[in-house]
């Protein structure tokens, strides 16, 4: 596939690797925003291969992995109405609110959809009129234009039983509070490409000013990600702290403004809870008043969601960067994908589920 | 195209004899319940479009013809939704699925019984269509059907159809050792693209809106099993269709009964473009989806390039690869090598995949 | 998170505005994508799609970057010459 | 009683293994969907529970020990609802049933495959209690469980648990000739009182609130095919266990193959005091209800009162009774002799028989 | 059973049928009203054995028989809602509406709930809280006090979602239409015993006066059955036409009293369309206006329901006795039990479907 | 119509008013059946139920009138002195 498999070229990736090494001279520790960029990391093999030259710890990425518990518990209950029907992204089946999954509510007998875009959903609305449709928009910046599309569809077309559960995060807040703890280990980050081409990257610049790290703008692909380690590694050697964007086939300096306009349209900033952080001011995307009719909380009369977590699960710790995930007690133990204690361990996404599927099996991690 | 048209807006062609007895063009609960509905149904509908693979008659058990070679059995249900995919329906899976395993076992499918699960409301149409896809892949295959059964059960408590085929067929010299024999230099062998049937099926009942629809790889493996072990005889280890789980839960499996460390090459693995863009855009493994007419084949040290020249001479077998080889167990029981050359390992599926965002 | 996934535009169904779509391909096969960020895109260009909606065309001159870095580094089979190209594109 | 309460209740008493490795003690689709999750249900739950009669193995098909005599072969599928009934479970049944196919086909049940399809959210506690008496059934009967097959379907998708078994049997000298050569002058024997297990299910599923739950008569009739077998060899035309449609249901297959006249008569008809006050209640004829340890033999004439002795003298057989002869056609296929004395048509039921208030 | 079996004795029943055999010295033609004594005629063989003594001609004694098409389909609808639950006699279950039965709209996915008792539905509501339950309420007098007692216990218990659709019939208005026929063939009466049971036998007294036929109030087991007929055979003979009751073990002159209150107070006598009678004035029952919050038809804002028939069904002559079942130009062709034509053959009480059923197997019919 | 099986009360659960209700027997099982219509039957007697509802007692005197019919009928072996003996009865 053009622009898929060139980035996967073996050789050239291990040219990049060569080089990176070559450059480093002692290991600096990188911390990738992404989820996405995790599970490429690890499925190919790249973060085992820069062991000793570059730590890459995970960050906040996984938008599947921050989802508020409370937000979960709410999205359950809805499925379990008979009126409703849940639609979702199927990476937000299992992860566990603080009774049960939506994988759970569904096997009781709740109906779940999963669905590839939330335009998808529109279409259940379309086909059961008798039924509410609630679309559990999740995502950070980059999904926020594809939820925001929804509403205007449903908008357009009169839907009437087609609503948002949102729970859309923003990235920069999460990165700043995490940089604002006074034992971070964060050397320089790969920004989060796919956030970048709908939001650009001008707002970093203060971003690298404030807290003299560099930050490079970082795509999804073998080489793509390899490259933006390569240029951590170069601006950390010769200590600079820049700004840097190395996935521009995709990335704009000012990103999108197509997309930023419609999530403007129909979203406003607003504070929101992180699952493992709490509460991160200007931390998610709401529904602006304009759009409330389209709010599931609203129509469904639910006030404010309780900030829950399991106190056992140290995923603020793995998604700070402060523990890798294998150093979690519970991780390959009592925590693992088919009994996870946290959402880490949830998501495709999450730090602890690809550690535990690219870098360890069953056998090896109780082994 | 419009043939997939037709199978999902439902809109069947009415010409099933039972109809005649009954004002509803649907099978009904009557239809399951011992009575004179019954008997017709089996009798008009079912024994009629069957019998010319069948020795089905109405009393309970069926006598099977002598043979001289030892026996093996298997079962299989089939609850596929939707009833039509592209490339197959129920009907044909239900015979390939129990051929296929008593193929990967050495054994040439001879008998199946055939059980029905009928969901109140089927149109007998479309039990009648899939019926003579049954008839018509069992005739391909060699099968005859020996016994069945007739349920109905209300709205609701079903989807659609589930069959159950059984099959017995008879044990082919030399019988594969099996996956405990599978021994350290030991060849890995897929017969063709993997991932085709759950993508296909995928495709349609998400509705993905995808084109070209990809088709399933449904089909007997039987011809293939067969020219391969009279090619290569004791040479081969094992086989198996990488049905629910793909390549992926089949090398798991081999890898647990084996103790070797199974290790493939992403590289190597054939994948359609078709099954190569959706798996792209849904975030999905074509290693850990749903195959129906694929099947992983271990071979001795030394025999995959015959067994692959074998295989790629067959019809709809152009696609085998050797993917990989076993080796002493290692840092996992089933490991990849993808870009960067490393061997990791590689995740044995907690379920099916789902679609992922993320 | 944000699986991001190139995609060639093969037809242009409604152009304009926010309701924007046209057939796109990925590999072997072809599917409706909402194109309401990427209007001024043209049929045979590649866009990146995440969740059914495309959210930016790809620049065919930057995608090429790399492996001119690429081709660059292997040219002078040695990493100091790159780097001092590299930093010198960056800076 | 309060075995019943607590089986419709629903508060199993957790202790399967596999509850172990997931949060849910329900059985979810990724335990179907061919990952560690089935290997795990298939290995710690269903293989570990069948062990004592089971050869089952994780293999596509198992052989089957060698035979020298024919072999007859036979399906079913169980859709029961409720699963645990006055009198059995589905699991018991679902061997019973197979069982008993082979028995009144003249053969030795020896084997058989076990397919379940499960409905995601079925209680893991309760597949155990199935799996177990299935093992149970097994046991008591002989048979061994040979392959087998795990499907999970979505919520809605089936009603809890639907089972197939399919069996193999070694057929005995003198197979039995069948209903087609029923002659005038046969006389038709019944093996014990009749409707029980449709009544006994009636009861739980509509919860008619009726005590004592009336029990199902869900029991092997292989000791009984044997017995008869042995002292009346071929004087044994037939044999059928009367299952859907009843005695009833079975007379109209047979005298339809036959081109018979079959003759019964109402008073000699045994039935159980709870079968009779229900089905008074109901205005329904235990002809037509389903049995599930109760069979309808045909002997030649003379033989009749041999049979039933031999019956009576067997355990859970002393209410086996001759209910009527076979004739030369005449007005109608099957007829029955009620108060007056006079012979008249008896029903071919169209469907189970619904309760009725007029 | 005591009370049943005694009732059935074969030597009895002969010494009855002997005594009428006796007592008739021509063939006299009776109306038995009610289905259930047509069921237990052809079912114990007792109308083969009369041939040529008696002619027994069936009543529109069924109820569900009755059941104007309009109700069927009003039920049908009602079946169809997601939020219904339609509870039915199992009687009701094969009765063709003018599109379809109750049993096609279950097949086709509606909630079609079979009960033993009126009780058993009200059972249903308290259980589907969320659902609505209609009882679909047929049947002549004998059935109307359990469906006021399930309105009294429904109203006991708060429940709002449980109503009726009441389609009871009274069977003396119908006999009276039936008699007021110029040509109707009917010499004497056998009274519905059960009816009776409930309502009594005094309003049958103008009945006799005025038209000069014997009512001889009759049972439903053989021996009643044989009583019964002795007892109108007597009369004739004697060319009498007196009121008379065999079924005096249930049956007193004025009825049950708390049944009659019960109805009395739930219900109104009204004019009802019968299924091939057309509207026969004070021919039915329906909710007096105090209970009308349980009227179906009123929560589900229906009015008049219109009257339909099919029209090449015959059993308006089958139901009056000018037609037997089999000499019905479709009997046991196109018109069976499973595929009929109309009610009667629907019904296990209708005539059509005894006589097919305990008259004429399958082979016969089409031989 | 009017299917109505007669049945023994085993037991009264709620003996008064419209709501009353008792344990019946018939043949070999028992169910709750509502009185509200036989609320002065006593335990032991027998009641005919229709639908779950009781609607009436039933008279044992009454239920043996036609045994004694019969039984005069055998007497007599003929049917005039019955018939006469009828008529009587019921004149
Ligand atoms: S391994 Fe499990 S408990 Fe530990 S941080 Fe990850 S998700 Fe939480
Ligand atoms: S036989 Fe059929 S068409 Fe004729 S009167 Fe009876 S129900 Fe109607
Ligand atoms: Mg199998
Ligand atoms: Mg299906
Ligand atoms: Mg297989
Ligand atoms: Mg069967
Ligand atoms: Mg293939
Ligand atoms: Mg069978
Ligand atoms: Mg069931
Ligand atoms: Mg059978
Ligand atoms: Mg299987
Ligand atoms: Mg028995």
């Amino acid at each position: 596939m053009k622009y898929l498999d060139e980035y996967r070229d073996p050789e050239a990736a291990q040219r990049l690797l060569t080089e990176i090494r070559k450059t480093a001279t002692h290991c600096w520790t990188l911390m990738e925003v992404c989820g996405g960029q995790t599970h490429s990391l690890l499925r190919h093999g790249i973060a085992a291969e820069l062991e000793g030259t570059v730590e890459l710890i995970h960050g906040p990425g996984c938008p599947v992995c921050v989802t508020d518990q409370g937000a979960i518990d709410f999205a359950c209950q809805l499925a379990q109405r008979e009126d409703v029907i849940l639609a979702s992204f199927g990476d937000m089946l299992r992860v566990p609110g603080s009774d049960s999954s939506l994988l759970d509510v569904r096997t009781a007998g709740g109906r779940v959809q999963v669905v590839y875009s939330p335009l998808d959903a529109v279409e259940l609305a379309r086909r059961y009129p008798e039924r509410q449709v609630v679309f559990f928009a999740v995502g950070f910046e980059t999904t926020a234009p594809a939820t925001a599309l929804a509403v205007r569809q449903a908008d357009r077309d009169g839907l009437e039983n087609f609503s948002l559960l949102v729970s859309h995060v923003r990235v920069q807040p999460a990165m700043e509070t995490l940089v604002e703890a006074p034992d971070h280990r964060v050397q320089a980050f790969l920004a989060a490409g796919h956030v970048c081409t709908v939001m650009g990257y001008e707002s970093y610049e203060s971003f690298v000013e404030t807290y003299r790290l560099p930050v490079v703008v970082t795509g999804f692909e073998p080489l793509d990600l390899l490259e933006g380690i390569l240029a951590c590694v170069r601006q950390l050697e010769q200590q600079q702290a820049r700004l840097e964007n190395c996935y521009a086939r995709s990335v704009q300096e000012a990103g999108n403004r197509a997309a930023r306009d419609l999530v403007q349209e129909i979203y406003q900033v607003s504070d929101r809870a992180w699952r493992g952080f709490g509460v991160i001011p200007r931390g998610g995307l709401e529904l602006s008043p304009e759009w409330s009719q389209y709010d599931a909380r609203i129509r469904f009369e639910k006030q404010a969601l309780p900030v829950l977590e399991n106190e056992e699960c140290r995923s603020f710790d793995v998604m700070t960067g402060q523990l890798k995930p294998t150093a979690c007690p519970h991780f390959g133990k009592r925590c693992r994908p088919e009994t996870p204690l946290g959402a880490p361990m949830v998501s495709s996404e999450g730090a602890c589920a690809a550690y535990y599927r690219y870098g360890m099996s069953a056998d090896h991690a109780t082994a | 195209m419009s043939e997939r048209e037709r199978n999902l807006s439902g809109s069947w062609q009415l010409n099933c004899p039972v109809l005649l007895l009954t004002t509803s063009d649907c099978v009904t609960l009557a239809h399951g319940e011992g009575g004179r509905l019954s008997r017709k149904l089996i009798q008009e509908c079912i024994l009629k479009t069957l019998q010319p693979v069948s020795s089905l008659c109405l009393n309970d058990a069926a006598p099977l013809p002598r043979s001289e070679r030892p026996l093996a059995m298997t079962t299989d249900s089939y609850v596929i939704t939707p009833l039509f995919f592209p490339g197959g329906d129920i009907g044909s899976l239900a015979v390939y699925g129990t051929v296929n395993d008593l193929a990967v076992s050495g054994a040439r499918p001879l008998w199946l019984t055939l059980s029905l699960i009928i969901e109140e409301g089927l149109p007998l149409a479309v039990l009648e269509r899939i019926l003579e896809s049954v008839a018509q892949t069992a005739a391909e295959t060699g099968v005859q059907i020996m016994a069945g059964d007739t349920k109905v059960v209300p709205r609701g408590a079903a989807d659609g159809l589930f069959i159950n085929t059984a099959g017995v067929g008879e044990l082919m010299d030399p019988v594969p050792v099996g996956p405990d024999r599978i021994q350290a230099g030991d060849e890995l062998i897929v017969s063709g693209p993997v991932g085709q049937h759950g993508i296909a099926v995928m495709a349609v009942r998400e509705e993905l809106g995808v084109e070209p629809v990809p088709q399933s790889d449904s089909g007997s493996l039987f011809p293939a099993v067969e020219n391969l072990r009279h090619k290569l005889g004791a040479r081969v280890r094992c086989l198996r269709d990488a049905t629910r789980g793909g390549v992926s839960a089949v090398l798991h499996e081999w890898a647990a009964a084996s103790d070797m460390t199974l290790s493939i090459e992403e590289r190597l693995i054939p994948v359609t473009p078709e099954v190569r863009g959706i798996s792209e855009l849904l975030g999905l493994d074509p290693l850990h989806i749903a195959n129906e007419g694929t099947m992983l084949i271990a071979v001795e040290q030394g025999a995959g390039a015959e067994a692959v020249a074998e295989l790629q001479g067959l019809p709809g077998m152009s696609g085998a690869q050797k993917i990989g080889e076993a080796r002493e167990r290692g840092i996992a029981a089933v490991t990849v090598r993808r870009t960067l050359g490393a061997e990791q390992p590689l995740a044995d599926p907690l379920g099916s995949p789902l679609p992922r965002i993320c | 998170m944000c699986l991001g996934i190139p995609g060639k535009i093969i037809r242009w169904l409604e152009r304009d505005g926010v309701f924007a779509q046209a057939e796109v391909e990925f590999d072997g096969v072809r599917r409706v994508v909402h194109m309401a960020c990427v209007t001024e895109a043209e049929e045979g260009e590649y866009v990146i799609v995440h969740a059914g909606i495309a959210i930016s065309r790809i620049d065919p001159e930057e995608a090429e970057q790399i492996f001119q870095t690429l081709a660059e580094m292997g040219d002078d089979e040695g990493w100091h010459a790159t780097e001092t190209d590299d930093a010198g594109e960056d800076s």
